[in-house]
């Protein structure tokens, strides 16, 4: 919306610096039968908080800009309060605090929290806060993107897309009564078996900062890319979508070990600025070459779930349904904005 | 060197003048290895920061280096947000022991490490951090001491913060959190040159 | 994706010319709980056939480029089938002709077709056919966009985002069993109290054509456009969100008379590219702007559901809840993939 | 001029040929006025009617006519599809009466008009039909008179289609529909000039 340097910036937005404040504020007034704020933050908790009386909470958070993550998975069966914290930038810890201590009924509260330095941290930070008052916390740190090689020296692997499987499964087992103990035992197990890898055609513009996180030439492609324009793995000319398919898919396999006899849940995510169109095409893609390994996903999921502003580009998300009990918290009921 | 009350604050309000002028060269930097967004964070911070210290009148050093921490943790968000806020909460703690600079910037480093499990080399802000540490206990913190610590970022691996995931290609660029660091640290050269 | 003259056309796709083929595709085995296709045709019809039982059909269709409308609101409490032409470009007779025989329940079928030359002729000659085998068609054409003058000697206006709200009133009354004449009253009675209006950042590119429906300045936005990239009613500069919302709230004002004392449906609809912040935050001046004349829609959604492939624009819709029937039908629970 | 099953076959082959090479040309000028598809549809179309006529050999007119109405109904799509289609079909029906072209046309164009519902002068594909009906009628169509009802469209306010909704601003551009019919009775001159 405002010219800066050079640079023109084409947004529906007014002030840059309000951008986080007014899309709450959306947000809750177009649908406050499923979220409120809680009061002088961007915590967005159920409206329906009888449904988590009783049961242990599922909080969840982090940069804004990849909506509809998280508020929009926040309801009954998912998560019980989402926190969002500037764009691209992890919320503070005082506001998860509150989003911890609103949602607690006694049961302890699980965090689902995505493995960058400032969300880990600051979900730390509010782990400690919450746990001097004696609210029992618990946590996963997600960490599914495959593009960056994991080591035990480094910030290791990213968390995207498959974060929001992770919604769900936590979010279900909740709903049904498992205790924290129970909770931190299903992520540990989901976990290893969550795997995502991106292609971007275009990087995010964060509004205050104006311009694209990086450049691409009109033709070329860059995989492996995070979802705050962190760069990938390789840039080369942009392929037919099965090409696409194919590089991400082996890159899966490669993880996964993807076998015939197991079952899987297949998310195709569009990262914002991808047209549903191109992301069915993809997932025709995506369907025909796991196809060819006898593999049939058990549930699939396709839109814009876990974006990164107005990125063009699309993830792969597998998950190896280890548990069967994971395919039925997939498909359990829930009142969300977003699911 | 000791540090008071005064000196504090006319610390703090040349690192927030200074954040403040060079917003768009931290993000700038940001965007090469991370997201773009060190400066405006940073930025969103000390403004917290001077809004807080100019509505609180602080009376000691220990209060007013714990609000200095509370604006950060609870404004800044992201990464730079809970580590200059703990090392602001360390500096906060250790001054009802002693003002002693050298010691306060000697918990303010171990608590940093603590938070982000950076160990020196990782081409983080401790890279700036451990060598002004040092430096002050020996009563040598110059100018130079702190330029060479930046710049001792470029040529690093990141292996700490969103950089790490460009591994080899974080090579050849300033890491955000150490020039951010480094103004802190000119900051408090500036603030004792005034005195 | 492929090179095209001087331009180039980024896009997740294989060979333009399948576009429409492998995103049905992609779309049935995602989602084979919803749609299944009536075989050599791009028609979907209900995966639960059994819900359509005693009933009415709803059948809708077009260009496809809007996904998630149409197939996306195929199931139980919504549409019946809808069929899918190529990209902007109306489905054919006789496919449209197999999804009505195929929801045919004796009952008659009832057709939403949006006012463009192509759906109302094609949907026209598919009704003719399905009346010589005795089965009972009506229809409506949506024209909810306010954007061009309306006039008895021209083609009238478009429709656009307003007819997913016509979908869910028509679906939710048909899963009822309301009567092919109770559906003609219904429809007739919310068509003129439906209105829409759109702001374009960017124009589409249809893939076989390979370059956007229109230019823009990097700094220009049009207002009026259609969901075809049809040109609007004037170019301006970029403004904040608050100021774009004015003026296409002053439009619809101008046409449905807002009044504080009658209840109102809100639809904000993002165009394809434009990210679900942005849509937020636009939500966030239009409630405001509508709280200024003391209206708060008594419903609210907020998304991409009816796009225009890549463009980047946001459009508002308004429905005056002439009928409180209509308020309950836009509640109604919905078994699709995308409502 | 009788119309016969040979002279059809070369009339839609010269025709398809042409659409398939002005497939651009067209989409467009659909695209200045339209939603740039017009190229497009037409081409997917007559590349059926020529896949169609090979499959189904038809051993009549009327054959031949009904299947080309049928693959551009079935084929086209979009406005253009159940118009041609239209109007083949009203071809089709009328030949088994009479042969004589102008009457073809004659019947083809009031088909033409009763599902679209333009008018003379609407800038439509129509103020091509209509001119050439007539001077088939007179046994005086040339390329001129072609030439100068497509071009007629230019200046025009359009009222039917999508060009409808340009309003003012739809002058001065040429109705893609009335191009494509003008290049159908250009072929139609090839055509009778190959005999
Ligand atoms: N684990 C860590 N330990 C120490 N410093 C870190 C760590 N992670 C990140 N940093 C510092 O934080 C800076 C980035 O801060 P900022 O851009 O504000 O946060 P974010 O990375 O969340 O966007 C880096 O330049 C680096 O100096
Ligand atoms: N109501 C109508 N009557 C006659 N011709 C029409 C009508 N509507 C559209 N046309 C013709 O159709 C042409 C556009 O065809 P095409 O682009 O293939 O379809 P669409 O407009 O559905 O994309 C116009 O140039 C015009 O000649
Ligand atoms: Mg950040
Ligand atoms: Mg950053
Ligand atoms: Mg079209
Ligand atoms: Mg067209």
């Amino acid at each position: 919306m405002f010219a800066k340097g050079a640079e023109f910036m084409k947004k529906i937005i007014n002030d840059p610096k309000n951008v986080v404040a007014e899309m709450v504020d959306g947000m809750v007034r177009a649908y406050p039968q499923y979220v409120q704020q809680i009061p002088e933050t961007f915590a967005l908790i159920r409206s329906n908080q009888d449904s988590m009386k009783g049961k242990v909470g599922v909080v969840s958070g982090g940069g804004s800009g990849h909506e509809p993550t998280h508020a929009g998975f926040v309801g009954q069966g998912m998560l019980s309060a989402a926190v969002a914290g500037q764009v691209f930038t992890s919320p503070t810890p005082d506001q998860i605090y509150r989003a911890i201590k609103a949602v607690d009924q006694g049961k302890g509260v699980f965090l689902v929290v995505k493995n960058y330095s400032g969300d880990v941290m600051n979900f730390d930070m509010a782990k400690d806060l919450a746990e001097m008052d004696g609210i029992k916390v618990k946590s996963v740190v997600v960490d599914d993107d495959i593009a960056v090689e994991n080591s035990l020296y480094t910030q290791g692997r990213r968390g995207v897309a498959g974060t929001v499987l992770m919604h769900k499964i936590l979010g279900a087992a909740a709903d049904q009564g498992a205790s924290l103990t129970e909770l931190k035992k299903i992520a540990q197990a989901v976990l290893p078996k969550l795997k995502t890898i991106a292609v971007a055609l275009s990087a995010a513009t964060v509004p205050e900062v104006g311009k694209p996180g990086f450049e691409l030439a009109d033709d070329q492609i860059e995989y492996g890319v995070g979802i705050h324009s962190e760069p990938g793995y390789r840039r080369e000319k942009i392929k037919p979508a099965k090409a696409l398919a194919t590089e991400l898919l082996t890159k899966i396999d490669h993880e996964l070990k993807l076998d015939s006899n197991k079952q899987y849940a297949l998310l195709v995510n569009g990262m914002g600025a991808t047209p549903l169109m191109e992301q069915y095409i993809f997932t025709h893609n995506v369907l025909d070459l796991l196809a060819e390994e006898n593999i049939k996903p058990a549930f699939v999921k396709v839109g814009n779930f876990m974006t990164s502003l107005d990125m063009a580009g699309i993830s792969i998300t597998l998950l190896e349904l280890a548990d069967a009990a994971w395919l039925k918290a997939l498909n359990y009921p829930v009142e969300t904005i977003a699911w | 060197m000791k540090l008071t009350l005064e000196k504090y604050l006319s610390w703090i309000n040349e690192f927030s003048q200074k954040v403040i002028d060079k917003k768009d060269y931290l993000s700038d930097l940001d965007s090469k290895i991370g997201d773009g967004d060190h400066g405006n964070n940073l930025a969103r911070g000390v403004t917290a920061v001077q809004q807080m210290l100019t509505a609180k009148q602080p009376q000691d050093l220990t209060a007013a280096l714990k609000l200095t921490a509370m604006a950060l943790i609870s404004k800044v968000g992201g990464a730079a947000g809970p580590l200059y806020g703990t090392a602001f909460l360390e500096m906060a703690k250790t001054s009802s022991q002693t003002t002693e600079l050298a010691e306060l910037l000697t918990a303010a480093t171990a608590g940093l490490q603590k938070r982000g499990q950076a160990k020196a080399g990782d081409k983080t802000m401790v890279d700036v951090w451990l060598p002004v540490t040092a430096a002050l206990k020996n009563a040598d913190l110059t100018s130079t001491v702190i330029e060479k610590a930046v710049a001792s970022t470029k040529p690093l691996v990141a292996k700490r913060g969103r950089a790490s995931y460009l591994g080899e290609r974080s090579i050849g660029h300033l890491d955000p959190g150490a020039v951010s660091s480094g103004y802190l640290f000119e900051a408090l050269l500036v603030a004792e040159d005034e005195k």
